[in-house]
């Protein structure tokens, strides 16, 4: 079996022998600071400030239209926000683009998928092993030795996502055919090829049944436990994401109006104000 | 000075013509998303017919009065062209609703290729004389102003005004009648528009037909100036960038961007032409509006693109 | 139905990722490539090679070219034709003023010239998307077509800008005979839709793809939206480039400027939209298609009417052409807009299934 | 001298042909080989690792899992100690693992996943004595602090350097082994009671395994797709025993939901598979087939009718007339062969059913679309191989003739006793049971009912318990074979399991489960709307829809004069599936007719006082262990009976 014991992603899994590196909280791995983002004359987001711990769970709550999916944007450089800083490992930045933040190891899923509609499952998690990729396009052309063996290598990084997404059965199936719990995997995964520091989930659970969202707590723990990934996750509806995240932070129109542990932020009166606002 | 000037309105006459077919490209991608690409067709479509009903009318009807059968004949023609903008719309636009535009673009080459293929088998496709009974001698103005004044080609003049008054014509139109609002709507959100019941199909048959007839006026225009044959469809592509330049959802921008075109194309001929071998109008018109594009993406009226994740 | 997949179990990355995993497939193809390369070349009679063939292998890898860039990338372009000329006249220049210059090395260069030509009106392609770009690629059409007509330089100052080629020679060999010249011509296709195939089944065709299908989530994962656009618009220009030295060199082997209209810029959409968008097999579809119907049409049409008992013209068949390729875009577009090669993977499937429905 | 023992066995292979592979793993999307040189050395660390952990011979190594290289493996490097490996089902619920872990003293155990160790953390109170054991797939268990608990990997890393320390030490052990040592031991689920450690020495398994693939002519060729739980002693003699003896290649399949896949691509040739595996497969391929276009439904059924026709004949080398070659061959070209392409067994030379009788027409389809499907007569007390049908002699209603080495006798009341060196050696700490079966001059009691016919095969008809007789009524003291009715039952797609009632009452009356899938798909079509199982199942087209199932086998009962007393005359729907969790099922899916009757009391009173509906409610095992109760109000439904036809003598 040659091929599998080089596995980047294979679980090391002498549970005798390892310290758990992960779920221990460590410093902070991002820190947003006062930042305000406006369309025109519209503000999405005033003045807002939180940070993330590595290998923690964060996430980011509020109702629809509190600005959540701004806030993502504006992490991973799709939105240059019109005030704040945003600091990623004690590097600051304002104007980064998309690149640059995937680079520095931000990976993110969307809302409402965003995967290529046209490639099968395992095609688009390639496309998140392409930063890895160093072939040129000559080599490509002719599959000489050195891009033959990059396919090879980044296939087996990808298969161990499938793997552990258990989605082997759909591998070659295109993702626009999928059920929609599948393809919401497939962008996760997507996301972990880039075997990221930082993982944005944007509303990881949206759309999905009972069941499937147990499966995405499920991963989402798996991910943040056993690659020590630290995650920021976005979700609307407050019940899911208490159970599963180390620190809450509220959104409403904009605003922070909350953070804290999740049975803290339970408790908030401003929170419950503005949930009981706001019809579900 | 008097050679600039003359120059200038050159180019302003011939802008008119490209605001008209610009107008007809704004008009149908404002109400239906589509970038129409057989609009050059159209030209030599209308023009097609409009020369051969002058021609057979009299020989039909025995009516020999020249304007009466030059009217009839704009109006079979007018007919036929929305006649095709009607089946248009029936048989490729109603099955393509809601697909992304690079699809409808290629659906409208299709179209145009069609309409050329059925235009010159149905209406021949030998050179036709088009006589409307524009003048054709020159005359010359401001004499006075300072020596050799300004000659002025009556043809274009007359050309420039026609194309003038449809051009506010359709603009008014487009603004003010009800029928205007709805394409706007229309055009806005097609959810909104279906919801608040005003029907697809209607609106682009109509847009269509409107399209039609500016194709028809310019295509009658032209093909007097130069006789109704083939070349008249890529003429029309010299319309393309003035909707660049104006931006494809912007009536104003129609205008103005004909204009800035025609003019353009005059002087670069006159002014650069010698320097580079001539017949840079072909292509200069282009370039410039390929520049515009870098700077402004939307062009000059057009709204701005905004992606959202 | 003739399929028999089982055993066919892969060990390796290589096994699984090669270009026709399936036994059948390959066997199929080397057929096929057998029957290319050694029967036609034997049986095919000149006027097959000269009117049918040849013209269809051109067309094949110009359309290559064209569906990495539209069918792949997704960057519409009506400038094919442009890139076709700037290759022709490009390699033209190279084997004419430079002494000895060998054949290949010439048509490469000429590739290269429409590679930098197609780069240089991409850029408008980092700025614009869509319907703007395709227009914004029309400019390349136009001017190329002027450029070749007024400055007589690259005609070698010869009247109305026509060019022509004689003897020419691949090592030695001389490349008068059709079947030569066929085979040559095949030969490149091979190698460069290979190539083609080799790029877009690998990472850069996957950026190509993911800039084609979302480019939002495309850059969010780390892909330059301009490298992967220009990349595009250099290797299907290349491509374009050496289809249209061939085009130039061995089809026509006499030519003019509007030998590369903006005409055969429309017609090598058609064959992409026919044959089928992002499909390099699709690409040979629509090329034989394309290819075949009007010389189809010039035999039927004439039956047709002599059956119905009224003569026809010539210029009524290329009319009856025209509206017939019109029509056909568009019921494409309608009906199957992945083209011919969407119905063979369909019918493929099906024979794979057999006697399943699915 | 033939290696006598499955270590020596390894040994042989990894010399003759270290290249060669001997076992393939389908994993990160390709067939991961393992040849038997890399085998050969896995086994020695673990080997090695086991030794040093404390395995010693005569002790027990539980094994738990799917089927995964690294888990035969270690069954293997039990073996080289001397120790005993116990495979048991991977989806046996911590509580029914307690018993066979008590009982066998485990203290070691191997096993696949998260799951499994979860499971045994959890019966760790119950069985004290259990030390150590190993996971093979660490996912999820990064962070688990459980005392003993440690990954393979770890025991490898332990085993080679153990291995350094002490380089004779295994080679010895090996030496050491007697073919008469225990090889394995096979808990049988058995129908009722408590389950039984059923112990094989080397030589047994061996000696059958050889015998069975002489018979077969198997070779190092063939290819094998294990798929079903190893501790299913067919599955341990098909991808172990014989593995091991004919040295060929078995292959693991990626995940359970993959298996179709794999085995499409895998292909094997020598292929097994208990009765509802070809049912399902069966059913599959009618409710694909029924989404056809019209001509190709035409076609499929024209080819299906002449296959019927020709094609069992063909198969038992019959002769048959040039016209329906020709045909046949059309058919084979046009259908059958990509039919079997399509089921991933085109290359399958030699296919076992085994485990339950199979019905006819499902027995005669796989035969007559050219797959050379037979039945072979065996348990796990007397390691698979009694009897096996030649190639040309399979039929649907034998098992076939004794293979190499069996002498068979039919004692007065019917039952098959059994001699041959594949005999259990006992059950394990059981001399009842063990005196039970075993006579004192080596025969073995089968429990089977049946005789061999005049051309000497086989005949099972019923367990010999089972065999019942109807007492009053219109059939008064006919014979009554329940597994025989429930058979003919479950060979329609519509139902999954039946249950039959009537031995020692006046007529017989069934239990019928439907087939979610087959139902389902046959109630879309018609459009009618259900919520879930339960209400499907109540639906009164159903009720039709299987009444006319009952009746059809009715009148083929009908048919035999000394079966005709098992007519059905009423059933009902259940509106739960029978579950192995709820212990109505044996863990090879054979129903536990006692278990059930018992468990579902109301319902038979009520099928037989005359009721046409009953309230019943069942405690049921949810898959996550939690318990809970389900009710519903069945229908009960008489079904028309047919007078027997008398056979012309």
């Amino acid at each position: 079996m040659s091929e599998a014991m080089d596995a980047p992603l294979a679980v090391a899994s002498d549970a005798e022998t390892t310290a758990a590196p992960a779920r221990r909280i460590g410093s902070v791995i991002l820190d947003v600071k006062n930042i305000s983002l406006a369309f025109g004359g519209v503000k999405a987001l005033t003045d807002i400030s939180f940070d993330v711990r590595e290998h923690e769970i964060r996430a980011i709550i509020g109702p629809n239209g509190a600005g959540k999916s701004s806030m993502l944007n504006c992490i991973n450089g799709v939105y240059q926000p019109q005030q704040g800083s945003i600091a990623l490992r004690g590097q600051t930045f304002r104007h980064m683009n998309s690149r640059q933040v995937a680079a520095s190891g931000v990976a993110r899923t969307f809302q409402n998928l965003a995967l290529f509609k046209g490639m099968s499952v395992l095609d688009n998690i390639m496309t998140g092993r392409n930063l890895k990729m160093r072939s040129n396009i000559l080599q490509q052309a002719w599959h000489w030795g050195a891009a033959a063996r990059e396919e090879a290598a980044q296939r087996r990084v990808v298969e161990g996502i499938i793997d552990f997404l258990e989605i082997q059965a759909y591998r070659k199936t295109p993702v626009g055919t999928m059920p929609y719990g599948l393809q919401k995997r497939v962008d996760l995964g997507r996301a972990l090829a880039m075997e990221p520091a930082l993982l944005l989930l944007d509303e990881p659970m949206a759309g999905m049944n009972v069941e499937e969202k147990q499966d995405m707590c499920r991963f989402i723990l798996d991910i943040n436990d056993e690659f020590g990934t630290t995650i920021v996750l976005i979700e609307h509806d407050m019940g899911v994401v208490m159970d599963i995240s180390d620190r809450v932070v509220v959104l409403d129109y904009g605003r922070k109006i909350g953070d804290g542990t999740p049975h803290v932020v339970r408790a908030d009166p401003n929170v419950i104000a503005a949930y009981l606002g706001t019809p579900h | 000075m008097g050679f600039f000037l003359e120059t200038l309105l050159g180019g302003l006459m011939a802008g008119m013509l490209y605001s008209l077919i610009a107008l007809g490209f704004v008009l149908i991608f404002k109400a239906s998303g589509v970038f129409n690409f057989a609009q050059g067709a159209m030209v030599l479509f209308a023009a097609l017919a409009m020369a051969r009903f002058a021609e057979w009318i009299p020989q039909w009807t025995g009516l020999t009065h020249p304007v009466a059968a030059t009217v009839l004949a704009f109006i079979a023609a007018g007919f036929v062209m929305c006649v095709l903008a009607w089946v248009i719309e029936r048989l490729v636009l109603r099955h393509l609703v809601n697909q992304d535009g690079a699809t409808l673009l290629m659906a409208t080459i299709g179209i145009s290729y069609f309409l050329e293929g059925l235009g010159q088998a149905t209406f021949g496709s030998s050179v036709y004389k088009l006589d409307i009974g524009m003048p054709k001698e020159p005359i010359l103005v401001f004499d006075k102003v300072f020596e050799g004044g300004i000659l002025i080609n009556m043809e274009d003049l007359y050309a420039a005004l026609i194309a003038a008054v449809l051009v506010t014509g359709l603009s008014l139109f487009f603004q003010k009648t009800g029928t205007g609002r709805a394409l706007r709507a229309v055009a806005d959100d097609h959810q909104a528009a279906q919801s608040v019941g005003i029907g697809l199909g209607r609106i682009w048959v109509i847009v269509w037909c409107v399209a039609g007839i500016a194709a028809l006026v310019a295509g009658m225009i032209w093909g007097s100036k130069l006789g109704v044959q083939f070349s008249l469809a890529t003429l029309a592509l010299r319309a393309l960038p003035v909707v660049i330049l104006g931006g494809l959802t912007s009536v104003p921008g129609a205008i103005v961007g004909g204009l800035v075109i025609g003019v353009g194309e005059k002087l670069s001929e006159v002014y650069l032409g010698p320097l580079v071998g001539g017949g840079i109008e072909i292509w200069f018109a282009y370039v410039l509006a390929l520049l515009f594009l870098l700077v402004r993406p939307q062009g000059l009226f057009g709204e701005k693109i905004i992606d959202r994740v | 139905m003739i399929y028999r997949e089982n055993g066919q179990f892969k060990t390796s990355y290589a096994a699984d990722q090669q270009i026709f995993p399936v036994l059948q497939d390959r066997i199929a193809i080397a057929v096929l490539l057998a029957i290319a390369f050694v029967a036609v070349p034997l049986l095919a009679s000149d006027y097959l090679l000269r009117a049918v063939l040849i013209p269809f292998v051109i067309m094949s890898l110009a359309a290559v070219g064209v569906n990495v860039l539209i069918g792949y990338c997704g960057q519409i372009s009506l400038g094919s034709g442009a890139f076709m000329a700037v290759g022709a006249y490009g390699a033209y220049n190279f084997l004419v003023r430079v002494p000895g210059m060998p054949l290949v090395v010439a048509l490469a260069l000429g590739g290269l010239c429409a590679m930098a030509f197609g780069v240089l009106f991409g850029l408008p392609s980092l700025r614009v998307k869509g319907l703007y770009l395709a227009v914004a690629t029309l400019a390349a059409q136009f001017f190329a077509d002027w450029m070749f007509l007024r400055i007589k330089w690259f005609t070698l100052d010869t009247p109305s800008g026509s060019a022509a080629v004689s003897n020419l020679q691949f090592f030695g060999l001389p490349l008068e005979s059709d079947a030569a010249k066929y085979l040559f011509c095949l030969a490149l296709l091979a190698l460069l839709a290979l190539g083609a195939k080799n790029l877009v089944r690998g990472a850069i065709g996957r950026e190509w793809m993911a800039i084609r299908d979302m480019d939002v989530a495309a850059a969010v994962i780390g892909i330059r939206p301009m490298y992967a656009k220009l990349t595009a618009f250099a290797v299907s220009s290349f491509i374009i480039g050496v289809a249209g030295a061939l085009w130039g060199f061995f089809y026509l082997g006499a030519w003019e400027p509007a030998a590369f209209s903006v005409d055969i810029s429309f017609r090598l959409l058609f064959v992409v939209i026919i044959g089928g968008l992002g499909s390099i097999m699709g690409s040979f579809f629509g090329a034989a298609f394309i290819v075949v119907l009007p010389i189809a049409l010039a035999i039927v049409l004439p039956m047709i009417a002599s059956l119905l008992g009224i003569s026809i013209s010539t210029t009524a068949i290329s009319h009856a052409e025209l509206m017939i390729f019109g029509a056909l875009i568009v019921a494409f577009l309608i009906v199957e807009p992945h083209g011919l090669a969407r119905l063979w993977s369909t019918l493929r499937l099906k024979l794979r299934l057999w006697p399943f429905p699915h | 001298m033939p290696a006598s023992t499955f270590p020596q066995l390894l040994l042989e292979h990894a010399r003759a042909r270290p290249g060669a592979a001997a076992l393939r793993e389908k994993e990160f999307g390709i067939w991961q080989t393992l040849s038997w040189r890399d085998l050969e050395a896995l086994v020695r660390a673990l080997a090695h690792g086991l030794a040093e952990a404390g395995l010693q011979p005569g002790q027990h190594l539980v094994v738990i899992g799917e089927n995964r290289p690294r888990l035969s493996a270690a069954m293997l490097a039990a073996q080289c100690l001397g120790a005993i490996p116990v495979p048991l089902y991977q989806d046996a619920s911590a509580a029914e693992l307690a018993f066979p872990l008590a009982h066998a003293e485990v203290i070691f155990a191997v096993v696949e996943d998260q799951e499994q160790v979860d499971k045994l953390i959890e019966v760790r109170a119950q069985c004290p004595q259990l030390a150590r054991f190993w996971f093979d797939d660490g996912r999820g268990l990064r962070n688990y602090r459980e005392p003993g608990l440690a990954s393979l990997d770890a025991l490898v890393e332990r085993g080679r350097a153990h291995a350094i320390a002490h380089p004779a030490f295994l080679d010895e052990k090996i030496a050491a082994l007697s073919p008469e040592s225990v090889a394995a031991m096979f808990f049988t689920s058995g129908t009722t009671g408590h389950a039984k450690g059923v112990v094989h020495t080397h030589r047994s398994l061996i000696d059958r395994a050889r015998a069975g693939a002489t018979f077969d002519r198997l070779t190092s060729a063939e290819e094998v797709l294990a798929y079903l739980p190893q501790a299913w002693i067919g599955q341990n003699i098909f991808s172990y025993a014989q593995w091991l003896v004919c040295g060929y290649v078995v292959n693991c399949p990626e995940s359970a939901a993959t298996v179709s896949i794999d085995l499409k691509e895998i292909g094997p040739t020598y292929y097994f598979a208990p009765p509802r595996v070809f049912e399902g497969l069966l059913t599959s391929v009618m409710i694909r087939m029924e989404d056809a276009s019209a001509p190709k439904r035409w076609l499929f059924d024209r080819a299906m009718a002449l296959a019927r026709r020709v094609g069992p004949r063909l198969m038992d080398g019959l002769p048959v007339g040039a016209g329906d070659r020709f045909l046949y061959a059309l058919g084979n070209a046009l259908v059958y062969a990509p039919l079997r392409n399509t089921l991933g067994l085109s290359r399958v030379r030699i296919g076992y059913t085994a485990g339950e009788a199979i019905g006819p027409d499902l027995f005669s389809f796989y035969r007559s679309i050219g797959i050379n499907l037979k039945q072979l007569y065996g348990s796990t007390e007397t390691a698979v191989f009694v009897c096996s049908q030649p190639d040309h002699e399979a039929r649907s209603d034998t098992v076939g003739v004794p293979i190499e080495g069996v002498e068979l006798q039919v004692t007065e009341s019917g039952e098959i006793l059994v001699r041959s060196p594949g005999l259990l050696k006992e059950y394990y700490k059981n001399e009842a049971a063990t005196r039970e079966v075993l006579t004192a001059d080596g025969w073995y009691r089968t429990g089977d009912a049946g005789f061999l016919d005049a051309a000497g095969h086989l005949k099972i008809i019923d367990r010999a318990k089972d065999v019942g007789r109807i007492a009053g009524g219109a059939h008064d003291g006919a014979l009554f074979a329940p597994k025989y009715v429930e058979n003919k039952l479950k060979f329609f797609p519509f139902i999954k399991e039946a249950v039959a009632f009537g031995d020692g009452r006046d007529k017989v009356c069934a239990f019928v489960n439907i087939d979610l899938e087959a139902v389902g798909n046959w109630a879309e079509k018609r459009n009618l709307p259900y919520g879930g199982y339960a209400e499907l199942a109540q639906k009164p087209e159903v009720y039709a829809l299987i009444q006319d199932c009952v009746q059809k086998v009715n009148a083929d009962l009908a048919a035999d004069a000394k079966l005709a007393g098992s007519q059905i005359s009423r059933f009902l729907v259940l509106h739960k599936e029978l579950d192995a969790d709820d212990g109505e099922l044996t863990r090879t899916r054979k129903v536990r007719r006692g278990h059930i009757a018992e468990r579902y009391a109301v319902l038979v009173d009520a099928l037989y006082n005359g009721k046409t509906e009953q309230f019943v409610e069942t405690p049921v095992k949810f898959e996550d262990g939690r318990t809970g109760k389900v009710a519903a109000t069945l229908k009960i439904m008489d079904a028309a009976t047919y007078p027997a036809v008398e056979k012309a003598a």
